[in-house]
């Protein structure tokens, strides 16, 4: 147990300090853009003004309101206080809104869709790599080429090419949205169905895009690992080949457990594109809403909320990674 | 080395995936020497011209010689083409809801239906329960079935000059054709046009071409940041490890496609080259590279044939150039071959969302998504303008895809089938 | 035996610690010891002793931690490239796996050419240069024109280890540090290697140094041999005191676990 | 474990598919149950192009939270995020289905004392009891408020109400206020029923802006006292706090009122106690229950809906809108049957910055404006819904028949451009001595190469096509323009930067024009090319290119205290003239005000060209101005 | 004459390769191995004697294929047995490998007492965890190994433990016969010590009933097998006692061999070593003649022609050289 405490705190220490500077990239980078965010809102309430002084007026108003004319050490540092009281300030482009309120309304989406859909294609994709592996022959030499080539098309190519065989050639499945166009969200059997058939396009999509990279690399672990002593030994032993093929599943997926960890990032940027494909409610509208419209405290948020839920992801992943592989405790422990 | 590439051309996968972006790139090379027009060049005055063969119609009329083709089915042809068997139950449920018995009307009978319908029929009247659209649809199929049975052919006319009078020059008859090759102005469009009314295959190619090339310069990128701070992390060590090891972590977790959002949105779009595009991905995504290069060196440094290499008195740069890189090199060509595919699929996902390129001087395979998804393409059924662009994407990464599998396959015996 | 002539290559309280904090793991504690001219030693340790770190010191490859290393009485300064590759002029290697010890990349007659120049032959006319090779290889009983334009992996172990042996041949440098030469050699190319080491040394009259972690090995070449355990020399002196005669209890461990064929392998004692 | 896991898979495919087979399943199903959709299929089209309606919505009636269809009206294109509050004060609510002062105010729940109509350029009463009346002196203002009038709480609406409304914008100097104070001296409530706005007086004791006062009163909400006054309360006194103001417990007077808002729509439901059922207004209530507008997140996505009959009026740009009629045969059509579709109202248009080297020169503006091809624009980035300049040939005014009257056609006749005119250009550019002297293909003038950059924002297509035929209009008359297309946020703090020059690479810029309203064309022309607006720091108004012309700064000034319909056709004409010789910006396009395509597949009667609605009721969907008369014209399809 | 355990007649395997070449990698191997005994297979890197182990199994599997022969354990010819059959009633019961690479011969992610969980259970389906867990207790006290290992991964013991961990696996249902193929290469000297003395102590408790020993360190196999037999390139070529194999070998390349041999006991210090020179030939497509002919120092014009079968001499004793036991040692006596 020692040994995992360790590994446990190592991990922990990373997430912290990773954590530590993600925030602060989050907060440089949204600020380095060109542009006057509070000039947008003025624009709102400027337009047929014809008077420079009550515009003015207006400007500095706001621009005292956003504290946008301070330094930006200065900035970062009152933000830094809001932030450890769970005040992300006012979205800019939703203004008066909070960026609290908005991407809370926002997060569950891009929770319920990507965090399944991430799981159920890991899993599609390691059995498919597993019995390309196991099986080789067609399953390897049509399979595999073919999600390879799935997956080699942009996230949200593929989220077009769903949409428009699936929503708007078969009709199969709406086009956009999160649940039915003349419902009100509530936790009947009726809308809890039409948020599942509004789910299943921008599921798959994300599905489909990721079975074709983790099949490639469960490929080649599960190659590796029926070439392990082990498998030999087990079969001497008399084991079956089916049990021994669970053994070579479960070691090779183990360290897939990690490609994931450190794939999540890109997989989440891919689904928050086929969101936006879908207009599936959700962070990847949010952010690209707020991206266009230089929502400074909105594009922090929205990113650092992204960035700390593929980091806890990851943190999560490598924990459980740390658990169940118990590889990891021997090494940690030498 | 020969040996090598001989093994590499004998892997199937890497065989494939090689022609496939051979062929790319040899279209993407000759094209152009046949079609030199400029790939951005309006040409069609409308948005999303289906792919085909324009013939001009000035030039058909006017075409040298007319021939006379008494083909039966003409008529035929010419009557489904504008009365289809939908318009004719429409009309036939028009005359109905007028007061005409069914029975009386026969929808096969074009003739019959054609009197029954011009004796009835008044584009003023909304009939109970129509729709205000239901009585356009109408208004638009009497437009187009006038003159439908006219054995009569057209009358060409032409104003005269002092009069000002309409003239008439000539006759086109029924049975009246041109050559194809006797009209002066033909257009192949195989992909037709985009929303800007621009040939879409030219387009393509040049856009394929410009899509390698953000791919190559952001894998070359990519690779030699990856590779000069692997190879620093893992030959050095120590605290120099330590610290690019921490920054490679740092990026790894933080999201890319979040940090080429903000970067790409930070560089404003005037200064949004296909190149900077090209460099922003490439520097935000060598992270692969770098951990891979660092094991690989790491193992190999304390290889004994680099301790050989030291003993024989060479100097740190050539023990690098001579006894690690080459041992790597497989791995670093395998890692630049994903990082140009995936180069392009982040310049094709950042356009997406308009954060792409800027060029209106060159086109890139992720703006054509962009305008086709903007001028919406996809749901009105304008699939030339968007399917053969992701298929042109998904094809080139596809390739690499391949050709990396066929690699691996090659450099880890293992894996062989 | 090697008398006591000139001291060849010493050290005082050589050490070497690899990592930090936790990680910390000390490697080679503090060790003494003097090797002189012309003499054959062997460093026995099993896995995991130390030894190879040693003889990396020894070689330069790696700095060391604390205390010095003294090169024919000097203290020894390798600290800038020209100084180190001095240094190799006079100590050179063979190292364990002649399968990783090559460049794959390189032909063989780059390697011998690379001694060559070492020794400052770069300047010499191409014949003269194959000379030497050829004459090398056929100390080894290997054959230049056969192995020229050839690359290492083409060879077979027992070859590569002799081309090794070649190579030194040409360096002719003061100390050999020979790393577990034959422990990745089948058995009857064994003898063919260490004669040629043998022969080698007699033509040369360089220092030998063996790393082994066979005690066989160790006693049948050795004038003078020491047990290293956990990073320090538990024991050292003539072969024939320290095999026959262990006065440690460590070393005397290790000589009864090897199997024998004259005595009785006394089972009994694990 | 490959079992298990097998098992695990199989079940969650058979799962999902079995599932969502279900709903694909259940449309077909349901038409016993569904009215309108399945009624609607039999009389209109094949059962093939039946819309793909949701399923739930056709079977459950019953279901408290889906909102019953034919009940309902589905908007999509007004509102591009979720609302941010009910605030009537604040230009910063992002709830444009509800809130919009403007020239045609959206009045389904804030309503204004008159509604304008842009087709025939006329003020209607709606809280206002007959039309409004001038003193003789034109510098007071007065109407009633009908006595039927009523907030949703029940009290009546009194003129109070619109005095302190009033009163209130100016002490927190709200937008409103701040836009108005030049010319609204106050506005009093003389008894409960009587309103009387007093101009702001010149030096000469005239009113300022008579034209703008009388547009403040179909512009701007009737805001309650009462309601304020919590609002006074609950702010304490803070002007941004005032403005920043969800709202939720808002008293309004219209129709409707929300009944559910989030991130994918907002609901409003119909108050059926809305005092405009009284005779005095309306007669009845609006005909649909409910107003629902979908949020999408661009344009594809309300296409899509609107095909599939999930959205009824749609207020977006759908490209190649005759496709969904011609093509995919769907109940949908828009206001005029043929190209341009709908009636353009807003003239986008091309600025020259006149600081740019060459740009001050005439010929050399008129030469660019000349070659550019227009069809192409209007064919390609409008998809041909704007009217051509043949058909309506460029002025300062908008394509409605009200605006087209207020000149002499024949009298600028000779000063129209055709466009794509590349002879014309190079023959005018020649002969003012502007000619390519070094032999690089660029024409120089004062020994420079002419070479600008044409630009716009990022993202808003239609422009950004627009520009690009006009930057390839450039190179055929030897004029080198780029295009560029920076983010919106940069663009606009430039281009509305009045007090200092443009920077480098806003030689053509693009800006809008305003669209019809109350004091047009007077308005747009004044933004168009009054000298007032030079060195503004923040220039919301127009002349973004700075053009100075004393003889229009003149006409522009007298024109609203001017009441003589010859004199004023006259003072316009001469506008036109000085706009087409001098060129300072020419329009690209026309783009109606609002688009307006609908979809009858379960409502109809919508307003269309020649409907014969009296007075005509404007294709402004159903919300804006006059046009909210639509909403209770329509009827259920049978 | 003691119980025969084992006994191969003519087995001969090959390999078949990615480019579908074949490998002979055991060539006409007989063998014989009677109750108590423990046979010594020596040889250099690649002459066949892990192909051997494998092949004694009886069961094959890609790329390993049977080809020719029969191996009969304890009296039961396993030949043309189903292979289901095989692995259900002849692996692990009545003979049991322990592979060379020991240290990763077990599932990293299984604890020990799960994996022999599993090994009981692919024989004896009935049983449940506790009769499992009772079984491995008392298999482990018999062995001497502490009872934690068993709810341990294999990650988490030493080198020496986690092979003698695999050998107590490998003996859990108390094969008759043991195929140890280098079971000790990979360990320092003491480890080994303990290993050899607990393979010893298997056998000398009658635990296994038979025991055939790969290595290729002489000394090792010296001590440990009774009889041993000399591998070259996929044949044996000499089969003799632990001390004629190692004092009086026949066979040339067993001469060189044994000449080879490195002890540190007294007098062995500096003496002459033999050295072969030469390489073995490749077996895909080995020589007609005698396969050691290109590097024996006696050889004859007939060896690279003709092929040598194995002589018996005696009960125990045979080699394979053209060359008479008495005109074998001659030459050897005039090589000194």
């Amino acid at each position: 147990m020692k040994g995992y405490r360790r590994y446990f705190f190592n991990k922990l220490g990373w997430f912290a300090i990773t954590f530590v500077f993600a925030f602060l990239l989050n907060f440089m980078l949204p600020r380095m853009m060109p542009g006057d965010p509070v000039a947008a809102i003025v624009a709102r309430q400027a337009q047929g003004m014809s008077n420079s002084t009550g515009v003015q007026a207006i400007y500095e108003q706001y621009t005292e309101l956003f504290g946008t004319n301070k330094p930006m050490y200065e900035q970062f540092f009152i933000y830094v206080g809001n932030v450890l009281k769970g005040d992300f300030g006012f979205s800019f482009s939703q203004y008066p809104r909070r960026v609290t309120d908005v991407i809370g309304s926002a997060i569950w989406w891009t929770l319920i869709l990507q965090i399944p859909a991430i799981i159920v294609g890991w899993i599609l994709g390691n059995m498919l790599g597993a019995l390309a592996a196991y099986r080789k022959g067609g399953f390897d030499k049509v399979l595999m080429p073919t999600s390879l080539f799935l997956s080699s098309f942009p996230p949200f190519g593929m989220a077009i090419i769903l949409l428009v065989v699936f929503a708007v050639q078969l009709k199969w499945f709406p086009t956009s949205g999160g649940y039915g166009f003349d419902l009100i969200p509530s936790m009947t059997p009726n809308f809890l169905r039409s948020m599942f058939i509004h789910y299943q396009l921008p599921f798959w999509s994300i599905v489909i895009i990721l079975i074709g990279g983790q099949a490639i690399g469960m490929r080649s672990m599960a190659i590796y690992e029926l070439n392990a002593d082990y498998v030999k030994f087990s079969r001497f032993m008399g084991i079956k080949d089916d049990r021994i093929v669970g053994y070579v599943f479960r070691n090779a997926m183990l360290p897939q457990v990690t490609g994931l960890a450190l794939a999540l990032g890109t997989v989440v940027g891919g689904a928050l594109v086929a969101e936006i494909v879908f207009s599936y409610p959700g962070l990847g509208t949010t952010l690209l809403t707020a991206v266009t419209g230089q929502d400074y405290p909105l594009i922090s948020a929205a990113t650092l909320i992204i960035t700390f839920m593929v980091l806890t992801a990851t943190f999560v992943l490598e924990i459980l990674y740390g658990v169940i592989d118990p590889r990891i405790k021997a090494t940690q422990s030498d | 080395m020969k040996h090598t590439i001989n093994q590499v051309f004998h892997s199937g996968k890497f065989v494939v995936g090689f022609t496939i972006l051979m062929t790319t790139l040899f279209v993407v090379f000759v094209y152009p020497l046949f079609i030199k027009e400029p790939p951005l060049q309006i040409i069609g005055q409308g948005t999303f011209f289906p792919p085909g063969l324009y013939v001009n119609t000035y030039d058909t009329i006017n075409a040298p010689t007319t021939y006379t083709l008494n083909l039966s089915d003409a008529e035929a042809r010419r009557i489904a083409s504008r009365l289809s068997q939908d318009d004719r139950v429409a009309m036939q449920e028009w005359l109905v809801a007028f007061g005409i018995p069914e029975d009386e009307i026969d929808i096969e009978n074009t003739e019959q239906l054609l009197t029954q319908w011009e004796a009835n029929y008044d584009p003023n009247l909304r009939l109970p329960g129509m729709t205000f659209a239901r009585q356009r649809y109408f208004q638009r199929v009497n437009a187009s079935i006038d003159g439908l049975l006219s054995t009569e052919g057209a009358i060409i006319a032409a104003r005269n000059a002092e009069t000002g009078e309409l003239e008439e020059t000539g006759v086109v008859k029924l049975t009246d054709f041109a050559n194809i090759n006797d009209v002066a102005n033909v257009r192949l469009l195989p992909l037709g046009t985009d929303n800007f009314g621009r040939d879409i295959s030219t387009q393509l190619v040049a856009a394929a071409g410009v899509s390698l090339l953000i791919g190559l310069v952001a894998g070359l990128i990519a690779t030699s940041i990856g590779l000069v701070l692997g190879l620093m992390a893992g030959y050095i060590g120590g605290i120099v490890d330590d610290s690019i090891m921490f920054v490679t972590n740092l990026f790894t977790v933080i999201p890319t496609f979040v940090l080429l959002i903000l970067i790409s949105f930070s560089i404003s779009q005037d200064q949004r080259g296909a190149i900077t595009i090209a460099i922003v991905i490439g520097f935000t995504s060598w992270v692969w590279t770098a951990r891979a290069v660092r094991s690989q060196v790491f193992s190999l440094r304390n290889r004994d044939h680099v301790n050989l290499s030291k003993l024989s008195g060479h100097p740190v740069p050539r023990i690098i150039f001579a006894d690690i890189l080459p041992y790597i090199a497989s791995y670093v060509v395998m890692a630049f071959i994903l990082q140009v595919s995936s180069a392009i699929l982040a310049e094709a996902s950042l356009s997406i969302l308009g954060l792409g390129p800027r060029t209106t001087e060159t086109p890139t395979l992720g703006l054509m998504m962009n305008w086709a998804m903007i001028y919406q393409a996809h749901i009105l059924g304008k699939w030339w303008a968007y399917m053969p662009v992701l298929l042109t994407i998904a094809l080139i990464t596809f390739s690499m895809n391949l050709m990396n599998t066929g690699l691996d396959q090659v450099f880890n015996p293992a894996l062989r089938d | 035996m090697a008398s006591k002539t000139n001291l060849c290559l010493s050290g005082t309280g050589v050490t070497k610690v690899f990592g930090f904090g936790r990680n910390r793991t000390l490697a080679v504690d503090h060790v003494d010891f003097a090797f002189h001219e012309g003499e054959i030693i062997s460093i026995v340790g099993e896995s995991g002793s130390g030894k190879t770190t040693l003889a990396k010191m020894l070689l330069g490859l790696i700095s060391t931690t604390e205390g010095e290393i003294f090169f024919q009485g000097q203290k020894r300064d390798i600290s800038s490239g020209k100084k180190k590759k001095e240094y190799w002029k006079n100590i050179q290697a063979i190292f364990q796996d002649p399968f990783s010890a090559y460049n794959t990349f390189h032909k063989i007659d780059a390697v011998l050419l690379d001694c060559i120049k070492l020794r400052g032959g770069d300047r010499l006319p191409k014949e003269e240069k194959v000379k030497l090779m050829t004459e090398a290889c056929s100390f080894v009983n290997l054959k230049f024109a056969e192995l020229t334009n050839k690359y290492p992996f083409e060879l077979s172990g027992g070859q590569m280890q002799r081309l090794m042996i070649a190579r030194i041949f040409l360096l002719k440098p003061k100390i050999l540090i020979a790393d577990e030469p034959t422990s990745m050699i089948d058995a009857c190319s064994r003898a063919t290697i260490l004669d040629y080491l043998m022969k080698l040394r007699d033509e040369t009259g360089m220092t030998l140094i063996f790393i082994t972690h066979d005690i066989g090995l160790a006693y049948y070449v050795s004038d003078t041999v020491y047990i290293m355990e956990h990073g320090k020399f538990v024991e050292s002196g003539t072969a024939d005191a320290v095999i026959l005669r262990p006065q440690e209890p460590y070393t005397r461990r290790l000589i009864s676990d090897v199997p024998k064929i004259y005595e009785e392998w006394d089972l009994s004692t694990v | 474990m490959k079992g298990r896991f097998s098992i695990l898979i199989a079940l969650l495919l058979v799962a999902s598919m079995v599932l969502s087979a279900c709903g694909g399943a259940a449309a077909p199903a349901a038409p016993p149950a569904a009215e309108a959709p399945a009624t609607e299929a039999a009389v209109e089209a094949p059962a093939a192009d039946a819309p793909a309606t949701e399923a739930p919505a056709a079977e459950a009636p019953a279901d408290a939270n889906a909102l019953p269809r034919n009940e309902t009206l589905y908007f999509n294109g007004q509102q591009w995020g979720p609302v941010v509050g009910w605030n009537p004060y604040s230009n910063s609510n992002n709830n444009a289905m509800a809130i919009a002062q403007q020239d045609n105010a959206r009045v389904i729940m804030f309503e204004t004392p008159y509604l304008y109509n842009m087709l025939d350029g006329q003020q209607y009463p709606l809280l206002a009891d007959g039309p409004f009346t001038w003193n003789d002196a034109r510098t007071e203002l007065t109407f009633k408020i009908k006595p039927a009038a009523k907030w949703s709480d029940g009290t009546p609406v009194t003129a109070e109400d619109v005095a302190y409304t009033w009163a209130t914008h100016v002490k927190y100097n709200t937008p409103t206020g701040a836009a108005n104070i030049d010319v609204i001296d106050a506005i009093e409530a003389v008894d409960p029923q009587t309103v009387v706005i007093k101009a702001k007086l010149d030096e000469n004791g005239a009113a300022v802006n008579p034209l703008l006062v009388a547009a403040y009163v179909s512009t701007n909400y009737v805001i309650q006292k009462a309601w304020t006054e919590t609002l006074e309360a609950r702010v304490a006194g803070d002007p941004t706090q005032l403005l920043a103001d969800p709202a939720e417990d808002v008293v309004y007077s219209g129709p409707y009122h929300k009944f559910f808002a989030d991130d994918s729509k907002v609901v409003y439901v119909r108050d059926d106690n809305y005092w405009g059922q009284d005779a005095s207004m309306w007669g009845k209530l609006p005909a649909p229950k409910y107003l629902a507008h979908t949020i999408f997140k661009d344009n594809a996505a309300g296409t899509t809906a609107l095909q599939a009959g999930e959205v009824d009026v749609s207020q977006q740009f759908n490209s190649n809108v005759q496709d969904l009629w011609e093509v995919q045969n769907l109940p949908i059509s828009t206001y005029l049957p043929e190209p341009p579709y709908g009636i353009g109202a807003s003239l986008p248009t091309a600025f020259f910055n006149l600081q740019s080297p060459g740009l001050d020169q005439v010929c050399i503006r008129k030469a660019i404006a000349m070659a550019v091809d227009y069809p192409t624009i209007i064919a390609n980035a409008m998809t041909n819904q704007s009217a051509t300049f043949d058909q309506v040939p460029r002025s300062l005014m908008n394509p409605t028949a009200g605006e087209q009257a207020t000149f002499d056609h024949d009298a600028v006749a000779d000063l129209q451009w055709a466009g794509n005119d590349i002879e014309g250009a190079i023959a005018l550019l020649d002969e003012c001595g502007v000619v390519d002297s070094d032999g690089d293909g660029w024409r120089e003038f004062n020994g420079e190469k002419l070479s600008y950059v044409a630009t716009c924002p990022n993202g808003w297509s239609d422009w950004q096509a627009a520009i690009e035929v006009v930057a390839a209009a450039g190179e055929k008359i030897g004029i080198d323009i780029t295009s560029n297309f920076p983010e919106w946020s940069v663009y606009q703090t430039v281009v509305t930067k009045s007090d200092s020059p443009l920077p480098a690479g806003y030689d053509i810029f693009m800006m809008w024009s305003d669209g019809a309203g109350p004091t047009q064309p007077w308005g747009r022309i004044r933004k168009l090319m009054s000298s007032e607006f030079i060195g503004m720091a923040s220039n919301w108004n127009g002349n973004w290119g700075q053009y100075a012309n004393p003889a229009a700064d003149e006409l522009i000034k007298a024109i609203p205290a001017e009441t003589d319909p010859d004199a004023l056709k006259e003072m316009y004409t001469e506008l036109v003239k000085i706009y087409l010789t001098d060129i300072p910006s020419f329009t690209l396009m026309y783009r109606p005000q609002s688009f307006h395509t609908v979809n009858e597949s379960v409502w109809t009667n919508y307003p269309y060209d020649g409907d014969g609605t009296n007075p005509p009721v404007p294709p402004l969907n159903l919300t804006d101005g006059w046009s909210i008369a639509g909403l209770y014209n329509l009827e259920l399809v049978q | 004459m003691a119980r025969v355990m084992l006994e191969v007649r003519d087995l001969t395997t090959k390999y078949i390769t990615r480019y579908k070449e074949d490998v002979y990698a055991v060539d006409h191997v007989s063998l014989r191995i009677e109750e108590g005994k423990t046979l010594g297979i020596a040889g250099e890197s690649g002459c066949g004697k892990s192909t051997l182990a494998l092949s004694l199994m009886g069961y094959y599997f890609p790329p390993l294929h049977y080809t020719s022969g029969e191996i009969i354990i304890d009296g039961q010819n396993i030949t043309g047995m189903k292979p289901d059959d095989v692995r259900k009633s002849i692996l692990g019961r009545e003979i049991a490998y322990i592979p060379q690479a020991a240290m990763n011969a077990l599932n990293p992610t299984r604890k020990i007492i799960d994996f022999i969980g599993d090994v009981v259970r692919a024989h004896e389906p009935g049983w449940n965890k506790q009769m499992v867990y009772d079984h491995a207790r008392s298999l482990f006290a018999t062995l001497g190994l502490p009872a934690e290992v068993l709810q341990k991964y294999p990650v988490e013991l030493s080198g020496g433990m986690k092979q003698r961990t695999v050998i107590a696996v490998a003996v859990t249902l108390s094969p008759k016969v043991l195929i140890a193929d280098e079971p000790s290469s990979a360990l320092d000297v003491t480890s080994q010590k303990m290993v050899i003395k607990m393979l010893r102590d298997m056998m000398n408790s009658g635990f296994i009933k038979a025991m055939i020993f790969i290595t290729h360190e002489l000394p090792l196999l010296y001590n440990v097998a009774d009889e041993i037999m000399v591998m070259y390139a996929g044949q044996i070529v000499e089969h003799a006692t632990a001390k004629q194999a190692v004092f009086d070998p026949l066979h040339p390349y067993s001469k060189g061999l044994m000449g080879s041999i490195i002890v540190p006991e007294s007098g062995l210090r500096n003496v002459k070593l033999t050295a072969i020179p030469g390489v073995p030939p490749n077996l895909k497509n080995p020589p007609a003649g005698c396969r050691f002919a290109e590097r024996c120092k006696y050889v004859k014009a007939e060896c690279k022609v003709t092929s040598v079968p194995l002589y018996e001499v005696g009960y125990d004793r045979a080699y394979r050289c053209v060359l008479t036991e008495t005109e074998l040692r001659r030459v050897y006596q005039d090589g000194e």
